[in-house]
């Protein structure tokens, strides 16, 4: 058989395919390693949120000293490379390290721990910029009402809820995508820490390409579903401040 | 009838500037500015575009910082802050619902939600929004905003309330209307300081005037005084409407 | 330049930086190194993205071969591979008679045991192992983890966990992470590990620069790597055994 | 010597240790992998976001009949995992891909092009959302005055410069930190196609944890750096909304 | 003297609504309207708050969607786009500085810039903004703002200039200029429909009025007649500052 130069999309079509087949046989081990990826990730966005968006709210109805420095290095921390986070976290949690008795080294908790290190800079700088922007509309009002300083971050959250949302299907996007971190922290163990990302990095390597492009039109299908669903709840783009 | 005072106790006032002086980078926009609010009554502000009416109030009311002198008040400033009010030129809309934006002073005092939103509809009845309670603030009509910003500076019960041009938007009836609130807050205790470009209410509602001129007060005194015989030329040409620099 | 693939193991074992300087000396030829798991690097070869592979997985290679995607096999060296384990060694595998007996040991008492589980030359040969075991089924065990990834990370999870490990001895005296974790079998000539060179067929892919594959080749299989290879020691250990037939 | 349960916290200790060592010795390899770095990552940065920030806006300002679901997979495809994307590209470049003949495979230009795939997403929603707010204010106006299409778009751009950065700053934050993708079409060739990333993980994957963790503080280090320089350059904190 | 007609050739006027409607997620806001603005003069759009001024306003501009009936102009819709201009009731303010701003028109039409610049500072001074030229027009006053957009709208030589509530932040002097100004653009032949609560200036202005009441046309006529001898009931009223229902 000559390959006419094309035998490498075939393998982007056999990969489709493949997706097709794993979807729709309901693949057992498949719905462990999705249902796996979406506990982690979401779990990580839900606790990354939690702490990124009243922090982003808090630089920017605070004024302080080092004000410029915290938000560029915040900004800057988007940048952490995950492999890097790994480490330090494989560091920290290994029975040799500080937190070595809590025994989570390869669990999902780990996995977890890892991801939320990566996302919140990006959480916290993306709800940050949003905020600033909201803030400098309500800044006068608020003053004036005499909120304080919880009840102004509360009001530029809730107010700025849609806009905000963004930042966190950024994080989502970057967890769910992300492999150097949780390969390290998690070990990628066959039914016990194996991602999405992780089992196509392992079909790379074994050379399965059609096979870990296949796994990739699943996670792809599988954010696209999460972002359509929040969208909907949330009818960003039925009104365009509303 | 509308409540409104909710602690009626101790003023906050007088309230004290003492060569007060707001800069934007360096660059002086007011004073320095000496005055003093007494008392009852209400205080006009008048002057021509761009001479220091906004800016005055807003050093009032501490949001614009005082780079020289002082502003105070007879009270703490962490006392102060939660009873004065303040009604901006150009209002500010929460993007919320027309009855959680006028309940959102009362929640932020610690008033339950289903109680702040009760009252809230009743002054937003009072104040002719109660067809739109329903709707989100920020597409009301121009006149609408502005009624909305005076029931929300006016549910709390301030000492004090600071109007920036409050009826610009508003026609004749809604005019005589707020007028009329007006009376109202001010027979219940509270103090008012009011900008306006409208000289017809400004003989209506004064009974003090400052008179803004280049950042600084001009001139001052009881309205009687003001009206009838101004002591600088400057106020006498803006009282005829004319030039003013 | 030319590009070649090579396995994970065999770049951790640090030799590709003792041998690339002296072939850019010797030859003047840049051998751009790319390093990646065993599949990958067949597929590389068979996609013709690189001149040349030097993998060892005797299976995959003959199948490789049998399908027309390389030119011929040439052995250049061999090392073994290892068991790692626990310091105090809970298995008690050090003192067994065989490899046999040391997987059967770790098995019996169900200690933990991580596996590349990459279809790396790595892990068949360690299926292989326990294959010769009679322990195939070993990978639904809950003590048994597959991995699934390059020897360092397998390594790195295997400190993490201080787990038994099978690894490539150079890997393993190249690895800095080793935790509590000691070398405690070796020497069974099962163990042995076979590199070999295998340039990719230019009948296949005309742009290959079979000229200087075969510059490479015979520099490789010559006196100076022989000398090179012969003298690599790490904390005084030998790594590889060159082996190639002139 | 006896590890005392924090023998862990040497190893962060001796990565900064590292880190000083590499950065004072002014390094050559260090030079070189640091320039790679960034002149791939910047070079994606302004190809993504040549595309990705007129995208965002171009989306803003027109209605179409899937412009909820575009958004929604814009969105989602924010999470492209990138050992996906490095498949994907490398099989259009492979030599048996259909663009094998211009020879792009493992060198500089095949990473800009994984990372430009991985960055364009991101910047083009956190753009989005950025310029949604400001068109919601604009929208009157611009329309009022008669500006074409381009105009519109010119405009938001322009008057949306500083909330902008926010999204450039997040992409070059995915970017430099990446991995997956840049190993598998860059190869992680000494002297050629090494930068931070894959040397950090070349190093983990050794063990040499103090050494890959010197690598990662020089990476984070050099996030920090850019992101001053760019908040000073363009002033960003002086004013809130200016 | 500011120059301000580019093209006075062929008007994109008459104006014509026809059974003209607005709603917003359905509900109905304003409509239905018939109504036809031609040659020249001023008309001046009444009613109280909220009657839909606005909203009529924003229908002949183009800037809320027609529902029902149809808005047309003499000339197609995207030639009639560029000859017209809006003054909006809360001033909308680029992100640039003033002498940026009142250029933008000029340059969108094709100007090169730094024509655009010099002719716009002329204009900002003839407004009175000479001193805020470099001022970034977001922390304008509030009466400045109102000033700029004004010139922002003249500067261009609209066929048709709509104003809402233009001088409603105004002093009286300020006031009086920009009647000035707008009474030369007239003069000049630009068409004008302007919105405003202040019945002195209505008077003063108006050639033609249209009186709004819940959305709808309720009264329209010449000035004169409308002034002195109102039809309806409530027009009567609103001209009495009463209540309108
Ligand atoms: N998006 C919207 N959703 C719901 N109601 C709306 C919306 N926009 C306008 N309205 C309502 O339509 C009515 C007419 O509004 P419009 O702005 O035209 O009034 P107006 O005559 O200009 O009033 P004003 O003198 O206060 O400026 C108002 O009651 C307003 O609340
Ligand atoms: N942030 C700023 N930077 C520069 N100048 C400013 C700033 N804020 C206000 N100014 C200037 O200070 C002057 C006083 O402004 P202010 O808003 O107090 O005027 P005003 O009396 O309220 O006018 P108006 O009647 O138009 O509302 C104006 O000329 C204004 O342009
Ligand atoms: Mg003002
Ligand atoms: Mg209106």
């Amino acid at each position: 058989m000559k390959c006419w130069g094309f035998c490498r999309m075939n393998e982007i079509t056999q990969g489709l395919y493949e997706a097709a087949r794993l979807i729709f046989s309901l693949d057992s081990d498949l719905l462990e390693i999705v249902g796996l990826s979406l506990r982690v990730t979401l779990t990580a966005v839900v606790i990354a949120s939690a702490i990124g968006l009243p922090l982003g709210a808090w630089l920017v109805i605070n004024r302080f000293r080092f004000r410029r420095a915290t938000i560029a290095v915040m900004n800057a921390l988007m940048g952490l490379p995950p492999v890097v986070v790994g480490l330090l976290v494989y560091m920290l949690l290994s029975r040799s390290g500080p937190f070595g008795v809590l025994d989570l080294l390869f669990t999902p908790t780990a996995m977890i721990i890892a991801q939320v290190i990566i996302i919140l800079p990006l959480i916290a700088s993306i709800s940050h910029q949003t905020i600033r922007d909201l803030w400098a509309e309500y800044h006068d009002l608020l003053i004036s009402l005499g909120a304080s300083r919880r009840q102004r971050i509360m009001a530029l959250l809730w107010d700025g809820r849609r806009a905000l949302l963004t930042a966190m299907l950024a994080g989502f996007g970057r967890g769910i995508g992300e492999v150097g971190a949780i390969m390290i922290v998690g070990g990628n163990i066959d039914h016990s820490t194996r991602v999405l990302t992780t089992a196509i990095s392992l079909e790379t390597g074994k050379g399965n390409f059609a096979f870990a492009m296949g796994l990739g039109f699943v996670l792809i299908g599988l954010a696209v579903a999460v972002n359509l669903l929040i969208h909907t709840l949330s009818r960003t783009e039925r009104a365009s401040v509303w | 009838m509308l409540q409104t005072r909710l602690a009626p106790a101790d003023s906050i006032l007088p309230l004290t500037l003492t060569g007060a002086v707001a800069k934007v980078y360096g660059k002086t926009i007011a004073g320095p500015i000496d005055l003093q609010v007494t008392g009852h009554g209400t205080t006009i502000v008048l002057g021509p575009n761009g001479s220091g009416k906004t800016t005055l109030l807003r050093l009032m009311h501490g949001l614009q910082r005082v780079r020289k002198g002082s502003v105070t008040w007879a009270l703490p400033d962490t006392q102060a802050r939660l009873r004065q009010s303040y009604v901006f030129q150009s209002p500010i809309m929460m993007r919320r619902r027309v009855a959680d934006s006028i309940a959102y002073p009362l929640i932020l005092r610690g008033m339950p939600r289903k109680q702040a939103r009760a009252k809230a509809i009743e002054w937003a009845q009072e104040f002719g929004l109660g067809a739109a309670l329903d709707r989100p603030a920020p597409v009301l009509s121009g006149g609408e905003k502005q009624k909305l910003s005076l029931a929300r500076a006016l549910i709390s019960g301030p000492d004090i309330l600071f109007l920036d041009e409050p009826c610009a938007n508003l026609d004749g009836r809604a005019t005589r209307e707020i007028e009329t609130l007006l009376a109202r807050a001010q027979a219940g205790g509270t103090r008012i300081v009011m900008s306006t470009h409208d000289m017809g209410q400004a003989r209506r509602l004064a009974s003090e005037v400052v008179f803004m001129l280049g950042g600084k007060v001009h001139e001052t005194g009881p309205a009687q005084d003001f009206f009838n015989g101004p002591k600088t030329p400057q106020a006498v040409a803006f009282i005829n409407g004319d030039i003013v620099e | 330049d030319i590009k070649l693939a090579v396995t994970t193991s065999f770049h951790n074992s640090g030799l590709s930086d003792v041998l690339l300087p002296a072939i850019k000396e010797d030859l003047d030829l840049t051998v751009k190194l790319l390093v990646v798991g065993t599949g990958q690097a067949l597929r590389l070869g068979q996609a013709g993205d690189v001149d040349a592979i030097l993998v060892h997985s005797r299976q995959a290679e003959e199948a490789f071969l049998a399908a027309g995607y390389g030119t011929h096999r040439r052995e250049i060296m061999y090392n073994d591979f290892v068991l790692i384990g626990p310091k105090d060694d809970p298995a008690g595998i050090q003192h067994a008679a065989n490899a046999t007996e040391a997987l059967q040991k770790i098995a019996q008492s169900k200690q933990k045991f991580v596996s590349r589980g990459d279809d790396s030359g790595t892990h068949k040969k360690e299926r292989a192992l326990w294959k010769a075991a009679d322990l195939a089924d070993v990978s639904g065990q809950s003590w048994y983890r597959a991995a699934g990834a390059g020897m360092g990370a397998t390594l790195n999870t295997a400190s993490g966990m201080n787990a038994y490990v099978m690894a490539d001895r150079a890997s393993w005296l190249n690895f800095g992470n080793k935790g509590d974790l000691a070398l405690l079998f070796a020497g069974d000539p099962v163990l042995f590990n076979q590199y070999a060179f295998i340039p990719v067929n230019p009948e296949l892919h005309p742009h290959v620069k079979t000229a200087l594959v075969e510059k490479l080749e015979n520099w490789l299989t010559g006196a100076h790597a022989e000398q090179l290879i012969s003298s690599y020691k790490i904390n005084g250990e030998l790594l590889f055994t060159f082996n190639a037939k002139p």
